[in-house]
């Protein structure tokens, strides 16, 4: 299997380069999709499934959608015209970099283990069997709660600089509509399926709240969904709807618990899937307004 | 220390050393790029080679269970790295809508 | 038990010729069309047949029915993709040859 | 201590609340920035009372859980936030209104809608970062606090800002970046990313390495020279609350962080000291040079901004030992009286230019127009930043240079002296051209009306004046104990 993962790990280099070096943008964006679904494999090699599935359908799917829309707005990309100096000392940064990561890997002081005792002793008290969930929404909860506020602070920023143009409107033919009939509802099921798996077994919000947002895009894309037509008001609610169950609840918990985030004993898995719900509605609605655009909150035209 | 530490071949190493080639790729084309969209991308690809670091130190070796907490962290980056490269784009966007093709 | 063994390898080793012969098409056929062709029929029966053997293999029906719905919704999803990358490929050729007519499609 | 997570829970909240309802976007964020305000002076009494205090967030504690820990460097630090934002509060009520009228400029509407979530985002994230006990924690709020100030720097809308915003962006990214690699390093050296992490990393090639990239990550976040090539452009091109809020507070978070490596031990190899110190020295004379070549205002005042982070990033690299020396409480003292004293000047620069129609320098000796409190607010902001008694910088540099006579650094001594000499040259470009009475003013000459945006300007910079004379509370939350 050694040899399966080095001719991973370089097909993982090929296509990082390629993706960076291109000289079309969609030669660049397909590089880096490919890119992407390898990085993904190779987390599975090393046991880390939750990633991979996050990899597969955000890191590499959906950025690289967001990319392609992005690049098939832009005028075509100009030749590089960085001067040959600044490209020596870039060379030589980056390999001094590079090589000294790679000297340090190779120097890691024994295995230090610190968070693993600790995760597996607190495991049973966390509500959940899957450690990554309990690490996410039970453990370092603050740094989820976080995480949303990036959500909505990139939203806040989308929507500050304004409304961009109208997208064209694409024709689809005839086999899109069963294909949305089938898809839709079935991305719902899936997101509502990882959610509940996440308690136990890899998934949990952010790969429920990547294929809901898939499903929305699909809809959105066959035209059955504008969100420019619909109040500005409701939709930003409904990104914000995660968070403030996210905030609300962390506030309550310090209520009836006096510390905060620390969910009444007993319900820890009742309070994370409630909040998680709230998390897959709210991450599938922010992702897709990242990618459709939005109008400012009143400025309605 | 023996004078030149080479460990055993083992594929945590293999993704760690690939991950700290990536970190090296794309700074040199961050830096050398002078289109938007490739830098974009290599700041992306950057943050996988970070990934790539955190996911080969969580893990312990075959058969052992993988650390959970630094997985956590990845799935964190990725949600973040995403939520940044859409305004990114927006701004490339705006930026490209806004001006003639000079990039004063 | 040694028969689905073998049969799982069996479907497995398929579905790899077919993704191969697939990755071929893609690379050595001339135009679009023809390698959509060859994408699209062998990437679906490859992805089915590489979901079936895996699922022979681990022996239980709990994971051999989610991988069956896989690879019926890759069916799907690959037939609807080829369609539409088909479709907007002509339409594209339409506008600048004014030749083809695409209305069949 | 309930206050300590509601001074990032709140203004959070009031950003959503002000982003769903965006007619009353501007009294959500006055309600928000008044009540964070409130919060933050309760949490500094509390700690001057009753000494510092640490949550584990969900009882969980740290390494594996994340701590919210409130001591006196991080209570100072948020009073300072609350203090600066209150001033640049006013300044946006006054430019943008309170409330939309019933005819209104498209542009001053997008502003006010655009300008209160992205002020009430940053405020939470700067409160959360100050708190925050843990390395990866820190990577997250970088993330917010980045692109909150982001949005200030594009929301003028010009293609010029659009630019400095992208590139703003991209630079930040790459110091979280930067920082977040580091962190993965520590991970992999140590085995966990509380700041309890940073002793352990000295024992080992990947530790010190680690440190290396987290320092470099936050000097490019910080505008260090010489990777402060993103910023000029930046704080010069926004909106001048937009501008303050991004030179006086946003790039302290950065500094911030590199304060707490020093305090937890994380900058115990030389090397990486002595080239902190070098890179301090170059951004004060760097900086120097380019604000006595400026010839815009905004620019003059944006540069002045890499020259004081020079100095403070020195007062923090020579720091003895923080547990014995003084020197770290110069660099805390420094950053306020720096946030004040910048905050003043930049919404003084805005309504200089509002008045005249441009900021170049050399147009700033004009005849038909006499000095008003812009001008004045300016010169007493500039009297703080050169460090004249008895304004806080005073306080901040006297106690720099005692600590550093202590140590016997002489040269180092010669360096902030020197620093201070060209302070004095670049600043007095300006106040020399502003308050000039004399014979070439006109007799009929206006005065500029008053404005509110004046006394916002006024009021931080008497702040920044008066701060040296009571500078006893903030030495009095820094003599307390920290929690480390």
């Amino acid at each position: 299997m050694i040899v399966f993962d080095l001719m991973l790990a370089a097909a993982i280099l090929v296509a990082g380069w390629s993706a960076l070096s291109a000289p079309d943008r969609t030669g660049a964006i397909a590089g880096f999709l490919v890119f992407g679904l390898l990085v993904a494999l190779s987390w599975v090699r090393l046991d880390a499934p939750d990633v991979a599935l996050a990899e597969a359908a955000i890191g590499s799917g959906l950025t690289g959608a967001l990319m392609l829309r992005a690049a098939g707005r832009m005028a075509p990309p100009a030749a590089d015209r960085v001067p040959r100096a600044q490209r020596a000392a870039a060379a030589l940064l980056a390999c001094g970099l590079a090589g000294g990561l790679a000297v340090a890997v190779m120097d890691l002081p024994g295995a230090t283990i610190v968070y693993d005792p600790l995760v597996r002793a607190d495991l049973g008290q966390s509500g959940v069997s899957n450690p990554v969930t309990a690490v996410l929404l039970n453990f370092r909860a603050w740094d989820t709660l976080l995480e949303m506020a990036v959500l909505l602070a990139a939203l806040v920023l989308v929507a500050a600089l304004g409304p961009r143009g109208t997208p064209r409107p694409a024709r689809l033919g005839p086999l899109y509509t069963p294909f949305l009939r089938i898809m839709a509802p079935l991305s719902v099921l899936v997101a509502g399926h990882l959610l509940w798996l996440g308690a136990t077994a890899p998934g949990g919000a952010f790969q429920a709240g990547a294929v809901l947002c898939g499903g929305l895009l699909a809809l959105y894309f066959g035209g059955a969904l504008r969100p420019a037509a619909v109040p500005a008001g409701p939709l930003w609610a409904l990104c914000a709807a995660g968070v403030a169950v996210f905030a609300a609840a962390a506030l309550a918990a310090e209520v009836l618990t006096g510390t905060l985030l620390a969910y009444p004993d007993g319900a820890d898995k009742i309070w994370i899937l409630a909040i998680e719900g709230g998390l897959t509605v709210s991450i599938g609605a922010t992702l897709l307004l990242l990618f459709t655009g939005l109008r400012q909150g009143g400025a309605r035209a | 220390m023996t004078p030149f530490p080479f460990p055993d071949l083992t594929p945590q190493l293999i993704y760690h050393l690939a991950g700290a080639a990536l970190v090296g790729i794309a700074l040199y084309r961050g830096a050398t790029s002078s289109d938007l969209l490739t830098r974009i991308l290599a700041l992306n690809v950057l943050s996988v080679g970070i990934a790539a670091v955190f996911v080969a130190a969580a893990n312990r070796g075959a058969g052992a269970v993988p650390d959970p907490v630094p997985h956590a962290f990845v799935l964190t980056g990725i949600v973040v790295l995403v939520a940044v490269t859409a305004a990114l784009l927006a701004l490339a966007e705006r930026i490209d809508l806004t001006g003639a093709k000079s990039d004063d | 038990m040694m028969v689905l063994t073998l049969l799982g390898h069996l479907l497995i080793a398929g579905g790899v010729v077919l993704l191969l012969l697939a990755a071929l098409g893609l690379w050595r056929f001339p135009d679009l069309h023809t390698r959509l062709h060859a994408l699209t029929k062998a990437d679906t029966a490859g992805v089915a047949l590489v979901a079936l053997g895996a699922g022979l293999l681990s022996g239980s029906a709990a994971t051999l029915v989610p991988l069956t719905l896989c690879a019926v919704l890759v069916a799907i999803s690959g037939a609807t993709t080829g369609h539409l990358i088909a479709r907007s490929a002509l339409d594209e050729e339409h506008a600048s040859w004014r030749s083809t007519r695409h209305d069949s499609v | 201590m309930t206050d300590t997570s509601l001074l990032v829970l709140l203004p959070f909240l009031a950003a959503l609340a002000a982003t769903i309802h965006a007619r009353g976007a501007a009294g959500w964020g006055l309600a928000g920035t008044v009540a964070s305000a409130g919060l933050a002076a309760h949490l500094a009494l509390s700690v001057h009372a009753s000494g510092p205090a640490s949550i584990a967030i969900g009882g969980w504690a740290a390494p594996l859980g994340i701590t919210l820990r409130a001591d006196g460097l991080a209570a100072l630090m948020i009073a300072m936030t609350a203090l600066v934002g209150l001033g640049v509060c006013v300044q946006a009520l006054a430019a943008w209104g309170l409330r939309p009228t019933a005819v209104e400029d498209p542009r001053r509407a997008r502003m006010r809608m655009g300008f209160w979530p992205l002020w009430l985002s940053t405020l939470a994230a700067l409160n959360g970062l100050y708190l925050s006990g843990d390395l990866f924690n820190l990577y997250v709020t970088f993330e917010i606090l980045g692109l909150a100030a982001v949005g200030l720097t594009a929301l003028s809308g010009t293609r010029r800002a659009l630019r400095a915003a992208f590139d703003y962006l991209v630079a930040g990214l790459a110091g979280s970046l930067l920082l977040l690699l580091g962190v993965a390093l520590a991970y992999a050296a140590a085995g966990r990313v509380d700041l309890g992490v940073l002793p352990l990393l000295a024992d080992s090639a990947a530790g010190r390495i680690a440190i290396a990239l987290i320092v470099s990550g936050v000097g490019l976040k910080a505008a260090l020279f010489p990777l402060h090539f993103w910023m000029p452009a930046a704080h010069s091109s926004a909106a001048p609350a937009a501008s303050a809020i991004l030179s006086a507070l946003v790039v302290k978070g950065a500094l911030y962080l590199a304060l707490r490596l020093l305090l937890e031990g994380g900058l115990v190899a030389d090397a990486l000291r002595w080239g902190l110190i070098c890179l301090g020295a170059g951004g004060m004379a760097w900086g120097s040079v380019c604000a006595l070549r400026a010839d815009r205002l905004k620019l003059l005042v944006a540069y002045s901004t890499v020259a004081q982070i020079g100095l403070i990033m020195l007062a923090i690299s020579v720091a003895g030992d923080p547990l014995t020396g003084t020197a770290w409480q110069a660099a805390a003292l420094l950053m306020l009286s720096h946030a004040l004293a910048k905050a003043a000047m930049f919404l003084a620069v805005g309504r200089i230019a509002e008045e005249l129609g441009h900021d170049r320098i050399s147009g700033l000796n004009r005849s038909d127009l006499r000095p008003g409190a812009a001008e004045f607010a300016f010169a007493i902001a500039a009297i703080s930043l050169i460090g004249l008694p008895p304004t806080a910088g005073f306080v901040g540099k006297w106690v720099l240079i005692d600590g550093l006579i202590g140590q016997g650094a002489w040269p180092v001594v010669a360096l902030v002296l020197t620093g201070t000499v060209l302070s004095v040259a670049y600043l007095s470009r300006v106040v020399s051209r502003c308050l000039r009475g004399g014979p070439h003013i006109a007799p009929g000459a206006r005065r500029p009306p008053w404005r509110a945006g004046d006394v916002a300007a006024i009021g931080l910079a008497f702040t920044a004046l008066f701060m040296g004379l009571l500078s006893a509370a903030p030495l009095a939350l820094l003599n307390g104990p920290l929690l480390s």
